[in-house]
């Protein structure tokens, strides 16, 4: 139970399985591949799933480039940025998609009751964590911020690790902390309250998290790719209607504490990663000085 | 006049060739991420000193860091020679010490940073700490050791002309053991460099490692490279630096060395 | 010297009594509230955890992995530092030649290297190994070269006035003198290894205790994340009883070691 | 040269008692003192001869409180010697290794000096004049490295000399030097202690030195060691080069002491064992 | 012992040419050499003093090929010394820090003899022999640490006798021993000589010593260093502590040398300076 599926040893009359190596990160958004391979899916697509843990992206895309994993799980936006810079990546499905419910995301800006922070215009002149500068979190956090109507250029946007902020945020350190499950809940649990739904109140749709490949593989291995394809589509479905199963799975990856488990919220999974989706998170990034000049991301999807 | 020349010659050979290599090796290399040496030096001048000076990334994220730097390693010489003289002067304090300075020396810098974060807070101070644990394992166990190992007929001398503890420790504990203190401090500095990178890779905002760990995580590989290399010459700088203090410092001691060696 | 009693405690319990003074100070910081237990578990909370962990096959698994990779990583860094840095610290040539490219190298920080270790050995343990060597190597290697200079003037002329051969005087003059330096950097490199290989796995997803800690951080579990913490910690100190122990034996003629005759 | 007089009296009794010293480090324990009871009194200078390995060193590093003893008492003064005692000065036999490298030869005898807590100006001048004596007023600034074998050795006893002890303790610290430059600080010794009134034990193995030297001999039998024989040197206080070495008493005690070195070295451990060829007169009773 | 003979001849000839040392480390310059020049004939044993800081140790350095020249040449069996030669054993002066601190007795005794590539049945043989005949027969397996300080001189002549060169260069080999052990090293050395035919250059200080063992002795001046003279031994080839200390010619050569030594350090560079109080024979004559 260490990540890893036990290979198929005997093909059970279905012949030989694929071997298949997929890049994960052991966070709530990839739990369906787990509930997936746990079902079968992809043992009827013909695919033997290893699924490899690592901590991020730093890993995980020079991975699948060099052929090393097949597949991966990235956050859509490092995949924009690593496209932009010239990497032939190709996303296959969604992974993870805000729930678009205000109150009832996986991902919000926390702050202490006593900060003097309670809506998104309070963040003006702040210091916020994330996790990622230039990426997903500050995008997101600065397009609230401007919404509500303050100044998004006066945030202060410092990195932390996700694990790190619910002290941070409880020991003053930072003023505010843009979080996602199940630290939020953590933090939540700790006293923290969340002062804006960043994902939702962005884009309803947002696509935070994706499956892809190299675009490599896309062309010398298509079959393998529609059957992964086929597959995750299977599983997120699966996923999505099965929210107990998927709090289930989570132990056997993860080791979140039960009662964090059970009040935190999940992400909303869908098989579709519509490009409309994609280039509004570029379009985004691009308002928000991610990048110098809006992106082409059609050269992201197959 | 070849004599002048020698040691320059000497420092820049072996560089030389080792860059003619990668040139050579990744000029028609279309790999994303071991780009051409070309185009990595071709980024650096771009990326690090853009125009007007005061606003590149040079004065804004390298200069901080290696202040950072500096201040760190010299909180950890301190400490690390202050501590491991009195560690390898006492046996008992030794053996009270080493098991929970082996402990914390085995454990990884990033697990140690949320900590240190909820006691120092996420700026300057927490940074400098990082560097400071991380560059004084070398200097404590050299100093230690270094201690440990001094002539005892020195000892013997310095007791029984009744030296007084500060004397000791002064006139015959640091200089006897300066020799190993200065590999220690040499260790130092380049885990210095490294610390600083790591330190800033958790809960910054600036610096040299936080900008090469961006590049790194927005895959501008080019611009990751040309960090690197900052970081390889901001070592050698400082260890030239230190060259310059350690023949200084340890004159007797080579001396003393290459003086049976011909005397010259 | 102030009294028998101190004399006659051995080490180990001065030891013991250093251990148990964390402990208390590590019980006593989130007893007071200094901060939030949630964040900083007392000791009791972290060893009770670690109880727990002892007894699944998990951790066992993921112990062996982790000491596999250290034990190859340190092997080869120790076996590459040693040589080269006897060939170089003799050769003054070969000294000034290398020394600035040494310098240059010395400070890029294994962790910079991720991308081209996994693109060159994927995310297995090859990876993890390529960081680990190339950070305690250089340990050694600064050791090896600073011991090799310490060499006693009048030994090595004893040595070469018999003509001894190269290879004798390294065994018999140069080796014995740099071997307290070279005692020193295994000291550092095995923590340093010990240290990347925990990253890596952290990092880059090789099998291990660091990926195990990964997990718990990312998962919010935190005594169970200092739980494996302080395993690292506690492997630290037994590796270095084990340096302790070996240097007793190699070193018994140092003067350090032979200390004053009772 | 004033001197700055710590202790109102100069020199101090040196009492040993049922010395023994076992060696207990790595392989069998050697036995390096079986027993020596013998005293020094306050002022008087006595030299130590005995066969190469006997214990004299030992015994010496004993005497300076820089090795614990295995059984027995040594006192200065009449308290007891725990650790190396204030007012004394030692030179160790391997001279070379205790001058300290990283410092000039000046500041090697300085230090002593102003760990005491000599006035800067008075040390200038102390330091100078010692240097002067061994003959190295030339070589202040050169690195004890940068010297002859005899020219360390002379530095560690300008430091001693420098530092003007109520106690001197020296391990053949004239082995490295030449006949000419021996005399001399033979003869520096000699004055130093009649000026200062210092206690001196003094080791060699030079046995015209030890009878030229001191007032009394002790002569160590082998290890495991005990006193062969404590021989008074009648010679008078006076002494000099030629006229002492030319007195018929030197020539016959230097026989007699030469005799029982030989003896020791044999193994003898008492003067009946020693078989001396010549009559033998108490030590002691001649004066 | 039969000797694994390396080259057919024993004993090669030394010559010294117009030698020069100058130190040039750190601080000004020291001329340590002026100019020495003399030759020892193959298979002859010569004595070097000379007052402390002369050169003495430096002349053998260079003659041993540990330190460069700085301008002259020292050949020895014609071949110009650039290195160490093969078939030489040096004992240094600083005999403390030659001996291996890592090994035994018997091991440092025996590592020269390994690398010669003597078989290990004879080198057992040769171990035993040379540290009994040192009168070390009995700490074989004590570390050098664990030795005195004559005893630790004692392993290095027994190192350099067991290697059985050709050439022996020994510097002060006896300063730390008592007389009666002295005596015996000294017909130590003569007997190996006389048995191998070696060469031995032999610095000393003691006057008696080099007269008693050399048949030539050479007197240094004081720095920078010139011969001040040569002087021949003529007390033919059988010696004996007794008879030859008591020959009247050894007296005379002993008042000559330590004539010479004084006048020495007195600065004197040439015989016309010394200022000798009795009539010179000039070197070689007198046999
Ligand atoms: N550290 C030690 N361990 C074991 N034995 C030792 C140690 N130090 C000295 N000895 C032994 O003790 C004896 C006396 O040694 P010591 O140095 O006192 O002799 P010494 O009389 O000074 O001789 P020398 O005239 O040669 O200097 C010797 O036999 C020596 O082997
Ligand atoms: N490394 C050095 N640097 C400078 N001067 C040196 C060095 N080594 C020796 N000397 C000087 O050279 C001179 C000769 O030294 P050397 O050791 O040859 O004398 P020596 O005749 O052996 O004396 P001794 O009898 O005292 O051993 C001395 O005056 C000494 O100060
Ligand atoms: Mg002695
Ligand atoms: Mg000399």
């Amino acid at each position: 139970q260490n990540g890893s599926t036990p290979t198929a040893q005997e093909g059970e009359g279905s012949g030989a399985l694929t071997p298949v190596s997929v890049g994960v990160i052991p966070i709530v958004d990839v739990a369906p591949i787990y509930l997936g391979v746990e079902q079968g899916f992809f043992e009827e697509e013909g695919l033997d799933v290893t699924l490899e843990l690592a901590q991020g992206g730093a890993a995980i895309v020079p991975a699948v480039m060099s052929g090393q994993y097949q597949f991966g799980f990235s956050n859509t936006t490092s995949l924009i940025l690593a496209s932009e810079q010239g990497l032939g990546i190709t996303i296959l499905t969604a992974g993870a998609i805000s729930t678009g419910e205000v109150g009832a995301d996986f991902g919000g800006v926390v702050a202490m009751p006593d900060s003097g922070i309670a809506t998104a215009a309070d963040l003006a002149g702040k210091t916020v964590a994330v996790n990622t500068l230039k990426n997903i979190g500050d995008t997101t956090v600065r397009a609230v911020v401007d919404q509500a109507g303050a100044d998004p250029d006066s945030v202060t946007f410092v990195e932390m690790g996700f694990p790190d902020m619910p002290a941070a945020v409880a020991g003053g350190q930072v003023d505010a902390a843009w979080i996602v499950e199940p630290h939020l809940t953590r933090a939540i649990q700790a006293g923290a309250q969340v002062v804006s739904w960043n994902f939702a109140e962005s884009d309803p749709d947002l696509l935070v998290g994706v499956y892809f490949t190299s675009q490599q593989r896309v062309a010398d291995d298509p079959e393998m790719v529609a059957a992964f394809t086929a597959a995750m589509r299977k599983s997120l479905d699966y996923g999505q209607s099965n929210p107990d199963a998927i709090r289930a799975v989570l132990d056997t990856y993860t080791e979140i504490d039960p009662a964090v488990k059970e009040a935190m919220s999940l992400p909303h999974w869908a098989p579709d990663a519509e490009a409309g989706a994609i280039q509004r998170l570029a379009d985004l990034g691009a308002r928000y000085g991610m990048f110098d000049s809006p992106p082409d991301t059609s050269k992201l999807l197959p | 006049m070849t004599r002048a020349w020698r040691p320059i010659l000497l420092a820049t050979g072996l560089p030389a060739v080792l860059l003619g290599l990668w040139w050579a090796l990744t000029a028609e290399s279309t790999s994303f991420f071991n780009p051409p040496l070309a185009r990595i030096l071709a980024q650096f001048r771009q990326t690090w000193f853009t125009q007007p000076f005061g606003e590149s990334l040079f004065v804004h994220d390298v200069l901080p860091s290696v202040a950072r730097l500096l201040a760190g390693y010299l909180v950890a010489l301190a400490i690390g020679v202050g501590l491991g003289v009195a560690i390898g002067s006492s046996r008992a304090l030794r053996a009270y010490c080493e098991p929970v300075l082996e402990f914390f020396r085995a454990i990884p810098p990033p697990v140690m940073v949320p900590i240190l974060m909820l006691f120092l807070g996420i700026g300057t101070p927490m940074r400098v700490f990082v560097i400071a644990t991380g560059c004084l394992w070398p200097i404590l166990l050299n100093t230690i050791e270094g201690v440990r190992g001094i002539d005892p007929v020195l000892r013997d001398t310095a007791r029984a002309y009744r030296l007084g503890r500060r004397s000791m420790v002064r006139h015959l504990v640091v200089r006897g053991a300066s020799p190993q203190i200065v590999t220690g401090a040499r260790q130092a500095l380049s885990i210095g460099i490294i610390l600083m990178v790591i330190s800033e890779m958790f809960t910054a905002r600036d610096g040299l490692g936080f900008t090469v760990v961006s590049f790194q995580r927005s895959f501008a590989i080019p611009e990751m490279w040309s960090g690197v290399i900052i970081l390889g010459l901001i070592g050698v700088l400082l260890s030239l630096v230190f060259r310059a203090v350690t023949e200084a410092v340890l004159a007797w001691y080579l001396g003393y060395r290459s003086a049976q060696r011909g005397g010259a | 010297m102030t009294s028998r009693v101190r004399r006659r405690l051995p080490g180990w319990a001065w030891g013991l009594a250093g251990v148990a003074t964390l402990l208390a100070v590590l019980e006593a910081v989130p007893r007071a509230g200094v901060v939030d237990r949630r964040f900083l578990p007392t000791s009791s909370d972290i060893l009770g955890t670690l109880v727990h962990r002892l007894g699944s096959g998990e951790f066992w698994t993921a112990l062996g992995q982790t000491l596999t990779t250290w034990g190859a990583g340190l092997g080869i860094a120790l076996t590459a530092g040693v040589a080269l840095g006897v060939v170089i610290g003799m050769a003054p040539f070969l000294r000034a030649a290398t020394a600035s490219t040494i310098e240059f190298l010395r400070p890029v920080p294994s962790v910079a290297l991720i991308p081209v270790a996994v693109l060159l050995f994927g995310t297995g343990r090859a990876s993890t190994l390529l960081l680990v060597v190339y950070a305690s190597f250089w340990q050694v290697l600064v050791q090896v070269l600073s011991g090799v200079q310490d060499v006693d003037p009048v030994a090595s002329d004893t040595a070469r006035s018999y003509r001894f051969s190269l290879w004798a005087r390294v065994r018999t003059v140069i080796w014995p003198t740099t071997l307290p330096y070279a005692m020193t950097g295994l000291r550092l490199a095995a923590s340093v290894a010990l240290i990347l290989t925990v990253t890596g796995e952290l990092l880059i997803g090789t099998p291990g205790l660091g990926l195990l800690i990964s997990r718990a951080q990312s998962s919010g579990a935190v005594a169970s994340m200092y739980a494996l913490v302080v395993v690292t910690g506690l492997l630290g100190v037994a590796l270095n009883l084990l340096a302790r122990a070996v240097e007793a034996r190699a070193l018994f003629w140092h003067p350090s070691i032979r200390g004053e005759a009772p | 040269m004033t001197s700055p007089a710590t202790t109102p009296e100069h020199g101090a009794r040196l009492d040993v008692r049922g010395l023994r010293k076992v060696y207990t480090g790595r392989g069998e324990p050697v036995e390096a003192i079986a027993e020596l009871t013998f005293e020094v009194k306050a002022g008087e200078l006595v030299c130590v001869v005995g066969p190469s390995g006997a214990g004299k060193t030992t015994l010496l590093r004993c005497m300076a409180g820089l090795m614990p003893a295995t059984s027995g008492a040594i006192t200065l003064g009449g308290a007891p010697i725990s650790g190396p005692p204030p007012g004394m000065a030692v030179v160790l036999q391997e001279y070379g290794r205790s001058l300290f490298p990283w410092m000039s030869v000046a500041q090697n005898v300085d230090l002593p000096l102003r760990e005491k807590g000599v006035r800067r100006a008075e040390r200038r001048t102390k330091v100078s004049e010692a240097l002067a004596a061994v003959g190295l007023g030339d070589v202040h600034d050169a690195y004890p490295w940068q010297l002859s074998g005899g020219m360390q050795q002379r530095v560690a006893i300008a430091r001693a000399a420098a530092y003007e002890p109520q106690v001197l303790l020296m391990d053949e610290p004239f082995a490295a030097v030449d006949a000419q430059t021996r005399f001399e600080l033979e003869d520096l010794v000699r004055s130093l202690w009649r000026r200062l009134g210092v206690t001196v034990v003094f080791v060699t193995h030079d046995i015209d030195e030890a009878i030229y030297l001191g007032e009394r001999v002790l002569v160590l039998s082998a290890r495991p060691t005990v006193v062969l024989e404590d021989v008074s040197v009648g010679l008078g206080a006076e002494r000099d080069q030629l006229t002492t070495r030319a007195d018929p008493e030197f020539a016959r005690l230097r026989t007699h002491v030469y005799e029982l070195v030989q003896a020791a070295k044999r193994g003898a451990r008492t003067l009946a064992d020693a078989h001396l060829t010549h009559p033998v007169r108490i030590g002691g009773e001649a004066r």
